[in-house]
């Protein structure tokens, strides 16, 4: 089966007044037709930026694509012209962004805002685009999508907009859903239904979803993949149930530790000690080596290739090395 | 740690915002709670619930519409001035927005040495001493005390926020959202300092979160807040096995769980809609709408708020 | 490079050094400044004033004449070499004329914008230090003085006042101290909501405290940027006025006394007109681009 | 509605009060004015002074002048002017504020449409020399004063080119300099506005979702852009045509228009009380229907405006 989105060392830098910034340094990863993958990471580990960069919606300058190949369904998607890319956007990819407070336009009705990208795409009278606008609404479950249709976002509460948000990225029935932390601005139970809905939407109409978070707990219930970003980079990438129950980087293995477990006994929390590194200059070796626990030598000097240790699981720490043997079985126990 | 001693009594606080044109926003609407020493007191709500406003009408950053504020015995509802600036010393505060709460214009070291400065606590080479001690206590160095904020990360900047409230030695501190804003593994690093600054210190906490896991995690016993109202109050472990009230059920369900298999055998409690309403709420129990269970006493008839077990409370008619 | 046995060697985790700061620390002012200074037209724009100023205090002295010697058997002279730029209808030196103009009206730019900067912040900072009520109350008053035809009423003040330095400030100060203390007034209710002022009050720090160490400094940026702004303003109404020979008396001159004196003998003697027009035009472009400047360097928003 | 009529019933109260405040300070500083209208010029004898200011009621106490006056006002009568004789104010009023109007509302139009044209453009391409050559037009008609703006085009278009006549008025030949002189400042005003605005909308969030849709970039501009980049434009509006007219005190007397700015000029200079009060309350109303007028607009164009809370943010 061929990846619906596949991207080859993907590099980004910003170019700001302090120098460069490299927010994305080498990173590669696959979707499959119809699989849900998490993109999990920090603020400022680069995930958002690739996503992005998939959709050519980096402003340039100051952003600009260093290396790489983005190839959706086969085509690198970096070579495509700006008309091209609309081709693709919102028709063949569509993509919903953390604040849906903010990513309505406030002074058009929703529907008119679902039914745009139905007018541009499939070239529908308006009329008609509006009649689908109004499915869309059925669909992502706002109740009385007749009279919504006509309202306007500041009408909407938080968890609706979102919705509105996913029928907008949705009317076209895209191939692939780039969702961006679209629950981080919302409440625990609003979230969950956000999720609950992306979850049956993908079964329904079988589209990939690449969901973009930093909470590993969001993406146990959906995602079948899971990629871990530090720093610009993948520091582990597998089966969802290999990054949990196989955890090999030890950043994965910290950013579960820190997220306690309700109930039962209380296991001490265990934090990462120190900050993420700055961007302007990176450390010469593997960047999470500095907050590290079982860092050595070699960490500081050399960055890790990447290494699969079973199928689809690949891992890019030298723990992973031959050399390395007796650390990784103290770092297992 | 729990001494049983109470350190703060909140009584029938109430906090009300006149939005004008006769509308008035009910934030906090009696509430009831005692703070003992020593323990951590978690209060959980989605945005919206009254939490925050409740915090900082325990600081005396509002005003109480009605209600008491009783701290070691004694009625601090009225003080103002300089009759209530003893207690300032005892009643510090922690802030959710570590870019917000440090002001961009000063020195760290003068952010830390402003609390010693208002209560003449140091001078001279003994408020320097005491800045350097309180920055080591958090994890920071000495040097950093010439910086300015906006050189920090989001995780250093809410060490000196905690260092600000430790420098003038408080007993209770209430904590609002402080690690809503951060990373994950930044998060960690917060909660397992409070936890040791508490160890260490003795002090109180009341954790206001919106983070039902982290809350769980950090206090003794939980109160869960909805439009400006307790509706649960238990042992964190007693609410995590045997939560009472929809609404509890429901945030307890909604919890996202890192862990694939549990997250796929796990029972959800859907709830429709949204929080809404604090302005206009609806007669009866304020849940209502949202409830899965509703009967028709809910529509009619507001439901009390009573110790169903011992030392747990909840507001429900279902509650038997 | 050859991995070796000995670089598996656990080390111990900088923990520590990760708390450690990179970057060299620069306060928001310095940060400011380096910004502005990036910025060309803002540069030239403080260049040309501080030229402005220096001629304004020198240029009158350097062509021998005052400003109200009168050579009637040379009036109207074109520029050459015994007046540099002509002589005007009551055989006046214009060179000299020119710069003890730009220095009245410079005077007039930084005095109004003092007065604003006085009365402004004062009135803002209370209306929005106290809020409420107070606030309410405060400004309704400026709400409804809004409403009137401001430049009528410097006129009318002018003509109550009789004619004079003093009354241009009076004038000019009474009208413009309203846009400053809006933007404080603003700055200073949004900034009071910051949890750092919140901290403050939590600490038990009285209100001069948040006023003085918390809430000025913080609302600085937009106070030096509309102080900067009125200056061309005030100069502006100024000229204005003087047009309407409701300015300085004479023999005194400003820029505007020049640029209203030149007008009149448009036709015959352009360059009576083109200099103090130029004068005006450069000075106004000066403080505009210095203000803009001001407000790309210090706008809050505007940081990484 | 009834929230409509609420906030009406609100900013109808709040106006009439500015007007009122208006008419109260102009009266008493007029009467500030150390030397009356008759009092000046040439040797008038004691009876004949006597009767011109009986006739005027001037030797009534003022608080009587004062109620006289706003009682007169009521019914939009505002007295004799002093100084033309057998002319009322209405009449001077009547005369010349059409002429003010016409010229004002070119000069508007001018500047609405070449600013907010030069904004859009100079916004579009951003740091490339369409913006600077905007940005450098607008700040110099910025800079330049109106009178300075109007010396100049005097200079060249009617002395040196005598493309247009230099002054009076009648034929639209005649409107074209004094307006391109009033709409000098507001259009750079409107540019610059148009400009940051224009670019601050295109930093937006829902702009990133209109081109993740795959719209193209015109769309994105012309169907989400501008229409909330012209928003706040209209909070400029009101004050801006309330201004030029005041504004076009000088313009007027340079190109010797006869409209409401001249009479205003010379009643200064000719102390006549009336004429000069007169002008400013009627400018003021119109000042104050203006705001108001920009406030329903803002109502009618901005959804998230509910009318109860009226315009804040």
């Amino acid at each position: 089966m061929r990846p619906i989105l596949e991207i080859k060392n993907l590099q980004v830098a910003f170019d700001t007044y302090a120098g460069e910034v490299k927010a994305v340094r080498g990173v590669s990863y696959t979707v499959n037709p119809g699989e849900a993958v998490a993109v999990v990471g920090e603020s400022g580990c680069g995930k958002s930026v690739t996503a992005q960069t998939v959709m050519g919606l980096i402003p340039s300058p100051p952003g600009r694509v260093v290396a790489g190949q983005i190839l959706f369904d086969g085509q690198d998607l970096l070579n495509f012209t700006e008309r091209q890319m609309q081709g693709v956007r919102g028709n063949q990819i569509g993509m919903i962004f953390q604040d849906p407070m903010t990513s309505l336009n406030p002074t058009m009705t929703v529907g008119r805002q679902i039914a745009e990208g139905l007018r541009k795409h499939q070239s529908l009278p308006a009329d008609q685009a509006l009649e689908q606008a109004k499915e869309m609404l059925k669909m992502v479950g706002i109740p009385h999508p007749d009279r919504r249709l006509n309202q306007y976002p500041h009408e909407f509460s938080g968890g609706m907009r979102q919705r509105a948000m996913i029928a907008t990225a949705l009317a076209c029935r895209p191939k692939l859903l780039i969702a961006d932390e679209p629950t981080t601005a919302l409440d625990v139970t609003i979230q969950d239904q956000i999720i609950d809905l992306m979850r049956n939407l993908q079964r329904q109409l079988g589209m990939a979803i690449v969901l973009i978070t930093h909470d590993l707990g969001v993406v146990a219930g959906l995602c079948s993949r899971v990629v871990v970003m530090y720093a610009g980079q993948i520091m582990e990438a597998g089966p969802v149930r290999e990054i949990y129950y196989r955890t090999q980087h030890p950043y994965t293995r910290g950013l579960l530790a820190s997220v306690p477990k309700t109930g039962k006994e209380r296991k001490p929390l265990v934090s990462i000690p120190g900050t993420p590194p700055d961007l302007f200059s990176p450390p010469p070796g593997c960047p999470f080596a500095p907050r590290c626990s079982h860092a050595m030598k070699v960490c500081g000097q050399l960055v890790p290739q990447e290494q699969e240790v079973s199928p689809g699981h690949r891992v890019a720490c030298w723990l992973t090395h031959p050399l390395a043997q007796y650390r990784k079985q103290e770092v297992a126990g | 740690m729990m001494q049983g001693e109470i350190l703060l009594e909140i009584k029938g606080l109430k906090k009300y915002f006149n939005l004008g044109h006769g509308r008035v926003l009910k934030a906090v609407d009696n509430i009831n709670l005692k703070i003992k020493k020593g323990e951590t007191l978690g209060l959980v709500g989605e945005s919206g619930c009254g939490k925050s406003t409740a915090g900082r009408t325990i600081v005396r950053l509002y005003e109480p519409t009605e209600g008491s504020l009783i701290f070691e015995g004694e009625d601090i509802t009225g003080l103002s001035g300089s009759r209530l600036k003893p207690f300032r010393r005892k009643l510090q505060m922690i802030f959710q927005d570590p870019y917000a709460s440090l002001n961009p214009r000063m020195t760290v070291g003068d952010i830390i040495g402003e609390a010693l400065d208002i209560h003449k606590l140091a001078r001279g080479a003994g408020r320097q001493e005491r800045i350097v001690e309180l920055l080591r206590l958090v994890g920071l160095n000495p040097e950093h005390a010439n910086r300015f904020p906006h050189e920090f990360s989001g995780g250093q900047r809410q060490r000196v926020g905690i260092a600000r409230a430790l420098a003038v030695e408080p007993q209770l501190i209430v904590c609002d959202e402080p690690i809503s804003a951060l990373d994950v593994s930044i998060q960690a690093q917060v909660v397992n300092l409070l936890k040791e600054l508490q160890n260490r210190l003795g002090l109180t906490y009341l954790f206001i979160a919106h983070d039902l896991s982290m809350v769980q995690y950090i206090s003794d016993r939980v109160a869960v807040m909805y439009l400006g109202q307790v509706v649960e109050l238990a042992d964190s472990l007693e609410l995590y096995a045997k939560p009472l009230h929809p609404y509890t059920k429901a945030l307890m369900s909604a919890i996202p769980v890192a862990d694939p298999d549990e997250a796929a055998k796990r029972e959800r409690v859907a709830l429709q809609g949204d929080t809404s309403g604090a302005i206009d709420p609806v007669p009866g129990c304020r849940f209502q709408p949202r409830c899965p269970v509703a009967k028709e006493i809910c529509r009619q008839q507001e439901p009390e708020y009573r110790e169903v077990k011992e030392r747990h409370f909840v507001a429900c008619h279902l509650v038997v | 490079m050859n991995l070796t046995p000995e670089m598996f060697e656990p080390v111990q985790s900088g923990a520590g050094s990760a708390e450690i700061i990179t970057r060299p620390g620069t306060t928001y002012w310095q940060d400011a400044w380096r910004r502005l200074k990036q910025n060309r037209l803002a540069m030239a724009g403080l260049i040309t004033i501080g030229i402005m100023l220096v001629m304004a205090l020198t240029g009158p002295y350097l062509s021998g004449y005052t400003y109200s010697q009168q050579d009637l058997t040379m009036v109207n002279q074109p520029p050459g070499a015994k007046y540099w730029l002509g002589a005007d209808a009551l055989g006046r030196d214009l060179f000299t004329r020119l710069w003890y103009g730009a220095r009245i009206s410079l005077l007039v730019g930084v005095v109004t914008s003092l007065i604003t900067l006085v009365v402004g912040v004062f009135y803002g900072g209370i209306s929005g230090f106290a809020g409420g009520k107070v606030d309410e109350i405060m400004m309704r008053i400026v709400e409804i003085l809004w409403a009137i035809p401001f430049l009528l009423y410097v006129i009318l003040l002018m003509v109550v006042l009789g004619p004079g330095l003093k009354t241009i400030f009076i004038a000019l100060g009474a009208v413009y101290w309203m846009g400053m203390a809006r933007i404080v007034r603003g700055e200073i209710l949004s900034l009071k909501e910051r949890e750092y002022v919140l901290a403050a009050r939590v600490l038990g720090a009285g209100s001069w405290r948040i006023l003085w160490r918390h809430l000025i400094p913080n609302a600085m940026g937009p106070i030096i940027i509309q102080m900067t702004l009125a200056i061309p303003e005030a100069i502006f109404t100024e000229a204005f006025l003087s047009f309407l020979g409701l300015g300085v008396s004479a023999p005194m001159a400003s820029l505007g006394v020049l640029a209203s004196t030149g007008m009149e003998g448009i036709r015959s003697y352009p360059w009576q007109i083109f200099f103090p027009a130029t004068l005006i035009t450069i000075t106004m472009l000066a403080f505009n681009f210095l203000g803009d400047g001001l407000r790309d360097a210090l706008d809050p928003r505007m940081r990484k | 509605m009834k929230a409509l009529s609420g906030y009406l019933l609100r900013r109808l109260i709040s106006a009439v009060m500015a007007v009122f405040f208006v008419v109260t300070i102009t009266f008493f500083l007029m009467h500030a004015i150390p030397g009356g209208p008759f009092a000046s010029e040439k040797e008038i004898p004691p009876e004949v002074q006597k009767n011109i200011e009986a006739r005027y009621h001037l030797n009534d106490p003022l608080w009587k002048q004062y109620v006289d006056y706003l009682h007169n006002l009521i019914r939009w009568d505002l007295g004799p002017s002093f100084k033309y004789e057998a002319t009322t104010v209405n009449e001077i009023i009547n005369r010349s504020f059409p002429v003010s109007a016409t010229l004002g509302a070119v000069a508007v139009s001018f500047a609405l449409i070449v600013g907010m044209l030069s904004g859009i453009i100079a916004a579009l391409n951003h740091n490339k020399w369409q913006d600077y050559l905007a940005m450098i037009m607008a700040t110099i008609g910025f800079a330049v004063p109106s009178f300075i703006m109007a010396g100049v085009l005097m200079y060249i278009f009617a002395y040196k080119l005598r493309w247009f006549p230099a002054a009076l008025w009648g034929s639209p030949s005649q409107a074209v300099l004094p307006a391109l002189a009033l709409a000098g400042m507001p259009t750079a005003v409107i540019a610059r506005f148009m400009r940051s605005n224009l670019l601050e909308v295109m930093q937006q969030d829902y702009i990133r979702t209109a081109r993740a849709k795959g719209l193209s970039r015109q769309v994105i501009v012309y169907r989400h852009a501008l229409r909330n980049a012209c928003l706040p434009i209209i909070t400029y509006l009101g004050p801006l045509v309330a201004g030029i007219f005041t504004g076009s005190f000088v313009v007027e007397s340079i190109f010797a228009i006869p409209g409401l700015g001249q009479y205003f000029v010379s009643s200064i200079s000719n102390r006549d009380y009336t004429v000069i009060l007169g002008v400013t309350v009627f400018y003021s109303i119109f000042l104050v229907a203006m705001n108001l007028l920009v406030d329903l607009a803002y109502v009618w164009v901005d959804p998230r405006i509910k009318l109860n809370e009226g315009r804040k943010a």
